[in-house]
């Protein structure tokens, strides 16, 4: 094969050294005609339930009545917090996504939304922000209810 | 009317310490954090939790907007400040009123009154509390300053009207040395503060540190539980602190304890405050109020067996005290270590993640902390992590057990000020009592030659 | 004489105790362990270590030859036992003292008297203390045990002479059972004990278990330091204790304490020792003594504001109290949970590898233990692996600290009884203190089926 | 390799300090012809120190004067420790070498010893014990003094 990537001890020797020594935990390469992948796992743990999880063995603190995301433990939350298009509250307040009670939510379900373009309001301090698109695109899901109080950081929409 | 939720507008040790006095009231509790708090201690332990901001304190922990729609939001009836954060802030307080809350702490008036250093002592003079010598306000002129300081007699020491942490102070040892000092002064409150009013008073060369805790009731009710020796700092940073101090004994704690609670009494403050206090050659001489829970409080709390907190928000909630001062008892001594992540020799901060953590256990010893095992300490904040507070029989119990406790406690990974303490607790001075806000500076500087 | 070096013959949370009091007292101590003890806590702080044997206890901490040869090779001048081991073992505190070292306890005749149920009882009955209505030692005939039981009216409790743990002891609820009763105790001691003496007493159906903490100088002066409540016991191993006890006042304290420490000061006693009674309808009846410091000790601690191990070091060196019975002050409340390695259904020993070990901290908590992440809690020895005690200045305090103590404590990797803990805090009868003997064995037994 | 992406040690490296610093889990590059993915999991263990020793920070306790062997840690003990031919202390006690002060030593370096055969005495309790050969052999090492306390499990003597 073209530069002798399959199998050439020497190279793959090489490469676990480099996985060995970045403490990397996989390495794959791949051209037209061949894939190389190498992989390890972290000497095991001592504490194995604490590996991915904060040490500490408390309950989740429990979310207050009607106050969904408040006090969920970032562990829990949906893989929707890591989407690159997630729209996330910049303050703490209470969402909404209509303009008043009644009217016409700002945006649905599959809209396609305009960089710029209020998306839906936040009252924190009795004051009402309007919450913009940071791009455009269309409307792929909406993660609160109107009315629900939200946290810093807390995700309300993703465009895509 | 009693408090059914608490919003903790704090973070780390202090935090906990208002949650575990809440929950053991049955008060539910809400937590605010910053995002690289999400899994800091009183988070993880609150009832409730609301993030308010990025890492920093001023988009977070000083956030007032942040914090009053997270209190709106999780339905909290009061605010705790704890200390530092918004704990001095006359606005916040104001505003928390101004939102139907409860603000646990004394009033925005109070608070107001006591942030202005001059008015401050404007108003202790007023109220018989014992002042450093010195000018009355604020010096118009040059000359004003040179008779105030003729008549205190030099040392004297020039200050920022709005000073604090150590800036706009200057010294003059002679009449020769007081024009430099007016001018640097001046020049260094104007940079600092923007505003470049000073005062003189008569520099004391050898005080301690010594405070007094008060607390109030709405009712007119006013005791006091003591004072605490907090002469052991560097650069204005307290490390170690006892109650009693050394040097006082009972017949000076009630002497001055009945100036102050009668002063306060008549102000009509309330909820918890303390006044700090220099003293030298066994006069007082008040220097600054300070209208919070003070980070050292456990020291008290360890001598009276009061739960200052509680006392904090049952005060809060309308309750009389209910007990006056001949019921406050002192019973043996307290000190308390503050552990912090720095470098013990150059006090480099030290943040990063904590590898073992262990507490030191048995009787007469309380830990203050919100580590544990494979905590990060974030770079963000105070570096305080631990307050080690030990009780014993006398001061020299006390200290036995101070000695036994850091040999125990563990806080790997990070830099920490353990050896600092371990050092400071084999010194014989140290052991004595025999110390005065100078005595840390020289004794880490010669731990850094050594 | 002053002690200078002090074996502790021990293991676990409470060798570590006695190192703690040690150390802060400025005296060295030498600690001896199994090999499988090598890494364990009581060894890594103490001044020095010895390997006395393998991990059977038989073989290390119950050898009398190994512990003194260390005691001679490391010139120590005192032996504390501790608690279980050694320490009730006369024949071990006579060795002591013969190889001219200090037996911190008793001596060796009160520790044979009272380990002899009844030449103890007798004792106690010829010194005026209460006891529990039955026959005057031994029965010689069933004859005597049919007279005995319609004098003290039934039910009643046939048990071994030599017994212990509830072995040899069987109930007879009227005149038809007593035969088989009798019958069937007098087989099982024989069998248990190899000595088929029984003795008969008036059987309790809801007594509480309360005891009496007593310390003694060799100077004559006896004092008490309150009772201590542990009625909340499963297979009669305590679980969760009290100071003082829901049901007493400080009047009955004070009664029952004059009654013991009369008797005691008669007796010639030395040392710590506790007196435990069955209490039930305002009476009480002494059941037997145990002439060492008890597991449970840091309660009284707690709420009498003294350091039981020290006071027995400083009694063992031969110093007066130098305080008496009216400088004992009682505040407040304090209550123990004994966590151990054990399934909190099941009660299946749990040892193994420890993963995170977190204390919980704060005003008015206290823990003792020898645990530290990933430390390996070895199968050979006693489950107990911490204590957790609070202290509140009311018992309800105590129960509210102790239930967000429980939440905030963490032991990983293997199963201990800290839910059962969690559960018990949160009954209705527990907090009302409303409980005998036979409580916790129903409320177990209620969870297993539930 | 084409466009050099593949198998360039330097590059991969470079990538895993990059993968390291930001504190992604993965990076993957894509061309054309071939494919580079890195990953890694995050430094997952709570207490890594405490996998392969006790967590706990304590100085070794100091043995006391003249007792040499009391009070080390067993991880400061020599490798003889592990030695196959080793013989280790049956009790607490003092060891000597010689039955008296001022005689001959039971057995000396190099010896050749018989399986039963005395090698010395271990003083317990007023009460002197022979410590009897376990196997016959030469004596290639003596780790004690005379006269030197020593604890249950200490190491005596190698026998070879």
């Amino acid at each position: 094969m073209s530069g002798g990537l399959l199998f050439d001890p020497a190279t793959i020797r090489a490469l676990a050294e480099i996985l060995r020594d970045t403490e990397l935990t996989e390495i794959e390469l791949v051209d037209k005609e061949s894939r190389i992948r190498l992989a390890r796992q972290l000497p095991a743990p001592v504490i194995a339930p604490a590996a991915a999880l904060p040490p500490m063995a408390w309950a989740p603190a429990p979310a207050a009545p009607g106050a969904a995301p408040i006090g969920v433990p970032p562990a829990a939350q949906v893989p929707d917090d890591e989407h690159p298009g997630l729209v996330t509250s910049p303050m703490v307040g209470v969402a909404y996504l209509s303009p008043e009670p009644g009217q016409a939510a700002y945006v649905s379900l599959g809209a396609r939304v305009e960089q710029g373009q209020t998306v839906l309001l936040i009252e924190a301090m009795k004051t009402f922000n309007q919450i913009k698109a940071p791009r455009a695109g269309t409307v792929t899901r909406i993660l609160i209810e109107s009315g629900a109080p939200v946290e810093y950081g807390a995700p309300l929409l993703i465009i895509e | 009317m009693p408090l059914r939720k608490v919003l903790i507008a704090n973070r780390g040790e202090i935090a906990l310490r208002i949650h575990r006095a809440c929950q053991e009231m049955g008060i539910a509790t809400v937590a605010v954090h910053s995002t690289v708090d999400a899994t800091a201690m009183h988070v993880r332990l609150a009832d409730e939790s609301v993030c308010i901001g990025p890492p920093p304190a001023r988009d977070s922990y000083l956030n007032m907007a942040a914090i009053l729609s997270a209190a709106a939001i999780t339905g909290a009836d009061a605010i705790h400040p704890g200390y530092g954060f918004l704990s001095e802030n006359a606005d916040f307080a104001e505003m928390v009123e101004a939102h139907q809350l409860t603000f646990i702490g004394p009033t925005p008036g109070h608070i107001r009154m006591m942030g202005d250093k001059i008015a401050a002592k404007d108003a202790m003079r007023r109220l018989g509390v014992p002042l450093v010598p010195g000018s009355l306000g604020a010096l118009a002129t040059f000359e004003e300053a040179r008779i105030v300081a003729q008549e205190v007699m030099y040392p004297v020491l020039i200050k920022a009207a709005a000073g604090g942490g150590g800036r706009g102070m200057k010294v003059a040892r002679a009449e020769s040395e007081l024009e430099d000092a007016w001018r640097l002064a001046r020049a260094e409150a104007k940079a600092a503060f923007g505003n470049d009013e000073v005062y003189l008073e008569k520099y004391l060369d050898r005080p301690r540190h010594i405070e007094l805790q008060v607390l109030a009731d709405t009712h007119g009710n006013v005791v006091h539980f003591g004072e605490r020796d907090c002469s052991l700092q560097r650069r204005h940073q307290k490390l170690l602190e006892e109650a009693g101090s050394p040097v006082l004994g009972q017949a000076d704690r009630d002497a001055l304890g009945a100036q102050v609670t009668r002063a306060l009494r008549e102000l009509g403050y309330r909820n918890a405050g303390t006044l700090e206090f220099l003293w030298q050659d066994g006069q007082f001489a008040f220097i600054e109020m300070n209208t919070r829970l003070q980070v050292e409080h456990p020291v008290t709390e360890m001598v009276c067996g009061i739960d200052l907190v509680k006392e904090q928000l049952r005060v809060a909630a309308g309750e009389p005290l209910g007990y006056d001062q001949s019921d406050v008892r002192f019973h043996g001594h307290a000190i308390e270590c503050r552990i912090t992540a720095e470098d013990p020799q150059s006090f480099a901060p030290s943040p990063g993640r904590v590898g073992t953590y262990h507490a030191p256990g048995g009787l007469g010893v309380r830990v203050d902390s919100a580590l544990y095992s494979g905590y990060v300490v974030p770079p963000h904040y105070d570096s305080l992590i631990a307050k080690l507070v030990v009780h014993g029989g006398t001061r020299a119990e006390a200290i036995a057990r101070l000695r036994r406790s850091l040999a125990e406690m563990v806080v790997d990974g990070i830099a920490t000020t353990l050896p600092l303490h371990r050092a400071i607790v084999e010194d014989a001075e140290f052991q004595a009592g025999d110390y005065t806000i100078h005595w840390l500076e020289r004794f880490v500087a010669g731990r850094q030659g050594g």
